[in-house]
């Protein structure tokens, strides 16, 4: 067996397990979109800048631009599918639905996997502080301000509920009608 | 008919799919035996292609075809003129398309040379290594004044020059009015390229199915119909054997409009010709190049004031750069030429613009279109104007606006879409009043700007207006339908990339079928669902396909009360429509559901009248006469760091009218999205070619896209003069954002420095300002 | 933008992955964060025949607090280096560093050694390094060896590592008293790559007066640049506004900054002036602070 | 790109010419190179890998013609390399000039980059001219002194050709 293709890659994707052998080369993003078929992790750029493609490993956001399949061999990924349990969405969704803050969406899985560490690790965070954790995403689409008020949102709602930023608070169903809420 | 809807912040309809993970992208679509493609690209800029030798990577395994120019017979064809020039008196048009793989020549860096379809994108990718080309280098067409002086080597030398077109447009006497001034400012301006970079790159995926001889083209397209109607010629199919879908699309931004790109004509080709499907998936570095771009002008303005400020004239001459091929004609120097007039009453008025073919790739609209350019040279004349006359900014610029009596107001000039450029409607001085006031313009000159400046900081306000004309012609449909499950199907021919659409058509059929949005379901970009259109752009969506969809809802909602009345039994006057279901007034009990009555209009058995239309169904279309003239306000503060060069955007205060407001979330979100653009094309984005033709940032490590970091909240305003060119009176909004963002910011910036330097380029940058302040600014 | 094919080994030991590194030669790489290489091969301008990856190997992991420094191991990542208390007490100047270095995405995959092995002018951690005096250990198939970070970086993401040589941990001594640190950088976004950097360790006597000022420039030359000119100017005078100027100034003699699209030499030289006068005020500000 | 500078030699502007256009000089001198042919009197063919640290190291073909050649005085070179990562081309001209008992050689090249190396490599394209260009002159130095050191340098090149 060649040490190019062959490599065998066992993992867990959003808590099932999933084997597959694959060429040493192939990245983890093409790996989730094209083997598992999750495509909601998107691909921008391919040189780590746009963060589109942000996944968790072992609980951490990473681009997966720049992993290896290979490097995923019995370790934990997360990826966007795995966020609405139930078909509830996450507190995290749930904000960026209320307060607009996606556009074409294309780059918002990015976002979300990258936001979900960061508010279990930092409730409460500043504006500043929210831009700077979301520096290593690119929109395109909205001028950021909105993903800022969401961000605000979902921690706002994890401290009033007394836990920890993302898994707090319960999710609104998106797309169930319209609220009249004001201006965000 | 209430409008409950319209006008009211309804959470987005297509939001969940898209959080979830679950919308459908082009790059998403996966089918049996799909092949990928890639494409060789030139890295020469300019130069005689001698040979492309393909026999190596035809030998690769994984390989499954590789094909240059010469492999494609009698299909190699330039595509297209898209827009046919405007009929202006003495208008010089020379028409060079784009190639689907180059030929004897190359004109721009990543032009494609061959196409490789292999099992993998990563095998093609190897086979694009295995290729040898020969190209003997020319000298590369880079600079505008350089490409027009004789002797100069020439992009296309079948048209014996580098002028693409030539134009001028004026009214009343510039001269004459020159000769009575106070006052004459000129200066040479100058805007450069960037990129549209959205998110997703392009894509084209198409599989030919040999049984029903059908073509399926998934397309990150922003024109679909067209698309569509073009591969079936080119293909010698029939418009029904093709169907183009253009899925959900991650930003566009201008260049997915762009029509027929070479990957669109060869792609779908390919996948009949291989009977399989093919993916071609545009990466971030080809994108730099085989994409289309914008913005580089140069404009030598000037322009004539009397003592009190009020502008006799402007004059103006500017190169445009149009890359090595025009298949988009004039669209965006007509923008430039047309939207420099502003807000203001110029009466004397004289433009020419020259277009260049350069050796860069192709130029075609990126949100703003050349509008940025006209807003630019205007805002920055009259900022210089009223430093010379002494005046204050806003001062000369009241002075100016065509007053609220002026509509409809004719400029005698032609705009992008051959109509004169007239404005429908306006209300300037209040827009203008709600940003002085929501910036706090007087206390901050009186009072902040000071204080601060004693304590040795450097903070400057800009505030600018403009016009954007949106919401052009030829048309778009749409087609409504009840379904027997009550709830209700949109289509129509445009394409979405993000504005909401699905969210605000489904407003508006809302209203007028009285039920609630998420009860509507928006079918866009699928012309299996609806084949009649042109595309999203100009800032079109909600005024054009929009007052469509609203028409079609209003002829459905006739068809629902004859309908209704014959079976109930009442005058339709005493029927209304509420949560889905009709109504009899007084009587509410009496009541049909929607979704019974469809059934009703479609019987298996009996007789109909005749004339009857089954189904509760119904298309419009919609065509305004001439487009719309949206304006407004921009209003920012910086601090400039004299030390770094480092400039922070501190406030940025938009006052925005674009007529009739469907969803205020929708337009918030396009408005501050189109600042973060436009602050991006101010200070952070610029393609740096070298004079060679070849681009020295095609990454987004040197392409610097603002971050959260770098775009403010922007604090937003609406002033509301609907339209009367449409039924609902709306004018667009998608563009608006990013057309003054840069005039605000040269403005701001210079205002910090104190006057030290004028600001007559965009981008800027730290570095560039650390050259302009040169040795005044010794740390 | 995909990579091309190159042999995957994942190595269960350190020993082991010495002996794949000296048996596949010059064409085989390590593997550590990967946040450059993996780019650099995406763009296929790197094209090693073989990885080497250290990802597995908890061995080079983790952070130590030694009586004299504190040692990291080289596959420590980023995000743990900028979290850790332990580094926060003990070399304060490098979790001042950390938020600079890219963005959080690449710090929870980026190492310690990677950064170091990999050498980039514009990079934060070997700057750091050579302003903290720190020490690498460098291993092979034939020993180990201790390296002073000065002598590491050898030019343009050039370093003294030998063929099938590893960095596997970092010392970085401890702060003497009355020490002073700072670290600034001008970069056109949060994350770039930066276009002048300045890290700086600042020591003053009981009388205020500086006994050594250890300052190390990013981003102006083939790699870290040390100011010997800079830190010579303060010798043994106040850090006053005026002597801090001064050594700021002085930085020009110590640097040869290149050109490229985003700043010129001349606005390098600039920045490099006014980012060395706001660390050094910084760094002596903190002086003041903690003895007051 | 324009990479200039000036670089003073011991030895003869003759000895520092016979020298300069030596194809085993040039292999060993010029950064990278690993092989240098002449093939005909004013041409030259070889192959050189530019290497940016660990990570990357860029192959190319190149070849030199010679022109506008006036011994031992000057000479223009047209560069042309090519490889899987884009192009190096352009002009160099050499001068000498005699300086004492020394020769100063001033060169000056106009190079364009193109490709891969253009696009992504600007960040470097300084520090790596800047650090070749040094190289090359300490090689080319330590050259010179070698060749001092033997009595007649000239003759030790091997096929030096007949110059045009």
């Amino acid at each position: 067996m060649s040490v190019q293709a062959g490599h065998v890659v066992s993992l867990t994707v959003n808590g099932s397990p999933a084997t597959r052998t694959v060429e040493s080369r192939l990245l983890l993003s093409d790996f989730l979109r094209h083997e598992l078929g999750l495509t909601g992790t998107h691909v921008g750029c391919e040189h780590g800048v746009c963060g589109a493609c942000t996944v968790l490993l072992d609980g951490e956001a990473v681009r997966s631009c720049l992993l290896f399949a290979v490097q995923a061999d019995g370790h934990a990924v997360e990826t966007v599918e795995g966020l609405a349990a139930g078909g509830e969405l996450h507190p995290i969704q749930a904000a960026f639905h209320e307060t607009h803050a996606l556009q074409c969406g294309f780059c918002t899985p990015g976002f979300l996997m990258t936001l979900v560490p960061y508010l279990r690790e930092h409730p409460a965070p500043t504006e500043q502080e929210i831009r700077e954790a979301l520096s290593g995403n690119l929109c395109r689409c909205t001028g950021y301000k909105n993903i800022v008020d969401a961000v605000a949102l979902a921690a706002r709602r994890g401290a009033a509920a007394g836990r920890h930023g993302a898994e707090a608070a319960p999710a609104r169903r998106g797309g169930s009608g319209a609220s009249r809420r004001g201006a965000a | 008919m209430t409008a409950r809807w319209l006008g009211e912040r309804v959470p987005r309809l297509e939001d969940t799919k898209l959080l979830t993970g679950r919308a459908l992208f082009t790059d998403d679509v996966d089918l049996p035996g799909m092949l990928h493609a890639a494409f060789l690209r030139s890295d020469d800029a300019h130069g005689v292609l001698r040979s492309v030798d393909v026999e190596a990577a035809r030998r690769r395994p994984g390989v499954v075809a590789v094909w240059t120019a010469a492999d494609l017979g009698e299909y190699w064809k330039p595509g297209p003129a898209l827009v046919p020039p405007p009929p202006i008196a003495g208008l010089v048009f020379n028409s060079a398309t784009q190639v689907p793989l180059a030929r004897e020549k190359v004109r721009h860096v990543g032009e494609p040379l061959a196409l490789v379809v292999a099992v993998s994108r990563y095998v093609a990718e190897d086979a694009l290594d295995d290729i040898v080309v020969d190209v003997e280098p020319l000298p590369a067409v880079t600079d505008l004044e350089a490409a027009l002086a004789p002797g100069a080597p020439l992009v296309h030398e079948a048209l014996g020059g580098n002028v693409a077109a030539r134009a001028r447009q004026s009214k009343g006497d510039y001269a004459a009015a020159r000769g009575r001034a106070h006052k004459v400012i000129a200066r040479r301006f100058r805007y450069d390229r960037g990129a549209a970079a959205a998110i997703e790159n392009r894509g084209v995926v198409a599989a030919w199915d040999a049984k029903t001889e059908e073509l399926t083209v998934w397309d990150t397209t922003q024109a679909p119909i067209p698309i569509r109607n073009g591969l079936a010629a080119m293909l010698g199919l029939g418009e029904s054997q093709v169907r183009v879908v253009a899925p959900f699309i991650g930003g566009g931004f201008g260049p997915k409009i762009m029509m027929f790109y070479p990957e669109e004509v060869l792609i779908p080709w390919a996948a009949m010709r291989l009977g399989r499907p093919v993916k071609w998936i545009e990466d971030r570095q080809e994108n730099f190049y085989a994409t289309t771009q914008e913005r580089l002008q140069i404009h030598d303005a000037e322009l004539a004031v009397a003592k009190d400020g009020t502008i006799l004239g402007v004059k103006d001459r500017f190169l445009f750069d149009t890359g090595a091929y025009d298949p988009y004609g004039l669209t965006i120097p007509i923008n430039s030429q047309c939207t420099l007039l502003g807000p203001y009453a110029v009466p004397n008025y004289d433009s020419e613009f020259t277009a260049v073919f350069t050796n860069r790739p192709i130029v075609t609209p990126v949100r703003g279109a050349g509008r940025q350019h006209g807003v630019f040279v205007m805002e920055r004349l009259l900022d210089l104007a009223a430093k010379e006359l002494g005046m204050d900014r806003v001062a000369i610029r009241r002075r100016n606006f065509l007053p609220p009596d002026a509509f409809p107001h004719d400029h005698e000039i032609l705009f992008q879409d051959f109509a004169p450029l007239t404005y429908d409607s306006g209300d300037y001085g209040p827009a203008m009043d709600r940003a002085v006031d929501a910036i706090g313009y007087e206390r901050f000159l009186r009072e902040e700007q000071p204080a601060l400046r004693r304590a040795g900081r450097h903070v400057g306000l800009g505030i600018v207006s403009y016009i954007e004309g949106t919401g052009i012609g030829p048309y778009e449909g749409a087609r409504v339908t009840i379904e027997p499950s009550g709830s209700v199907r949109v289509a129509t021919g445009v394409g979405t990339q993000g504005q909401g659409h699905f969210t605000t058509f489904a407003q508006l059929v809302s209203d007028v079928l009285g039920m609630d949005p998420s009860k509507v379901q928006v079918i866009t970009g699928d012309t299996r669902e609806f084949g009649w259109g042109t595309g999203t752009f100009a800032s079109r969506g909600a005024v054009v396909a929009g007052n469509a969809v609203h028409e079609a809802a209003i002829r459905v909602r006739k068809k629902v009360l004859k309908l209704a009345s014959e079976v109930l039994g009442v005058d339709a006057g005493e029927l209304f429509l509420e949560c889905g279901s009709v109504h009899v007034k007084g009587a509410p009990e009496r009541s049909l559901r929607l979704g019974d009555l469809a059934r009703k209009a479609n019987p298996l058995r009996g007789g109909v009248a005749p004339g009857t239309e089954p189904g509760l169904e119904a298309t419009a279309y919609f065509g305004p006469e001439r487009g719309n003239a949206a304006n407004g306000v921009h209003a920012m503060i910086v601090e400039v760091d004299r030390e770094t060069c480092e400039v922070r955007i501190r406030r940025y205060v938009v006052v925005h009218d674009c007529g009739t407001v469907i969803n205020p979330t929708v337009v918030e979100g396009q408005v501050q999205g189109g600042v973060a653009m436009g602050i991006g094309n101010a200070f952070y984005e610029q393609l740096v070619w070298d004079e060679n033709g070849q681009l020295m940032n095609a990454s987004f490590m040197d392409y610097l896209l603002p971050t959260a970091l770098d775009v403010p909240a922007v604090e937003m305003r609406h002033t509301v003069t609907p339209s009367p060119l449409n039924p609902l009176g709306a004018k667009g909004v998608g563009e608006a954002g990013a057309i003054p963002a840069a005039a605000a910011f040269a403005q701001a910036v210079e205002d910090a420095l104190e006057g030290e330097i004028e600001v007559l380029e965009i981008p800027l940058s730290p570095n560039r300002l650390f050259d302009l302040l040169g040795s005044r600014s010794r740390p | 933008m995909k990579p091309p094919v190159f042999d995957y080994f994942r190595p269960a030991s350190v020993d082991e992955a010495l002996a794949l590194l000296a048996e596949h030669g010059a064409d085989a790489k390590a593997l550590a964060g990967g946040q450059s290489l993996v780019p650099a091969m995406n763009f296929r301008l790197a094209q090693p025949a073989a990885l080497v990856d250290l990802n597995g190997l908890d061995e080079l992991a983790g952070i130590g607090d030694g009586p004299a420094a504190l040692r990291l191991g080289a596959m420590t990542r980023h995000c743990a280096v900028e979290r850790s208390a332990v580094v926060a007490k003990r070399a304060p100047l490098l979790t001042e560093t950390m938020p600079y270095v890219a963005h959080p995405q690449i710090r929870n995959r980026g190492t310690v050694g990677g950064s170091l092995a990999h050498a980039d002018p514009a990079a934060e951690l070997p700057a750091v390094m050579v302003a903290s005096s720190a020490r690498f250990l460098l291993r092979s198939r034939s020993g180990e060896r201790w390296i002073d970070a000065e002598r590491f970086f050898t030019g343009l993401f050039a370093t003294a590592l030998e063929p099938g040589e590893l960095v596997t941990a970092v010392e970085v001594p401890a702060l003497a008293p009355r020490t002073g640190w700072a670290f600034e950088e001008m970069s056109r976004r949060h994350g770039d790559y930066a276009l002048v950097g300045v890290a700086c360790l600042v020591t003053l006597d009981a009388a205020g007066r500086c006994v050594t000022a250890r300052i190390a420039l990013l981003s102006v030359g083939e790699g870290p640049v040390l100011a010997p000119s800079a830190t010579a100017a303060l010798a043994g005078v106040q850090p006053t506004p005026d002597a801090l100027r001064a050594a700021a100034e002085a930085v020009n003699a110590d640097i040869d900054p290149p050109s490229d699209i985003h700043a010129s030499a001349a606005f390098r030289r600039r920045l490099a002036t006014v980012l060395t006068r706001r660390a050094l005020t910084r760094a002596c500000e903190r002086i003041a602070t903690s003895a007051s | 790109m324009i990479v200039q500078g000036e670089y003073t030699f011991p030895g003869t502007r003759e000895a520092i010419w016979e020298l300069l256009l030596d194809p085993a000089v040039i292999a060993r001198t010029m950064p990278g190179t690993e092989e240098m042919v002449r093939v005909a009197p004013d041409r030259y063919e070889g192959r050189m890998r530019v290497g940016v640290g660990a990570i990357t190291a860029a192959e190319f073909t190149v070849s030199v013609q010679l022109a506008d050649v006036v011994p031992p005085e000057r000479y223009t070179m047209q560069i042309d390399g090519r490889g899987r990562f884009g192009f190096t081309r352009g002009t160099a001209q050499v001068r000498l000039a005699a300086d004492g008992a020394g020769t100063v050689m001033r060169f000056e090249a106009d190079l364009q980059v193109g490709g891969k190396i253009a696009a992504v490599g600007q960040r470097l394209l300084d520090s790596v001219s800047k650090l070749m260009t040094r190289q090359g002159l300490e090689s080319l130095s330590k050259e010179v002194n070698r060749r001092l050191a033997s009595a007649d340098p000239g003759s030790r090149s091997p096929n030096p050709g007949p110059l045009p």
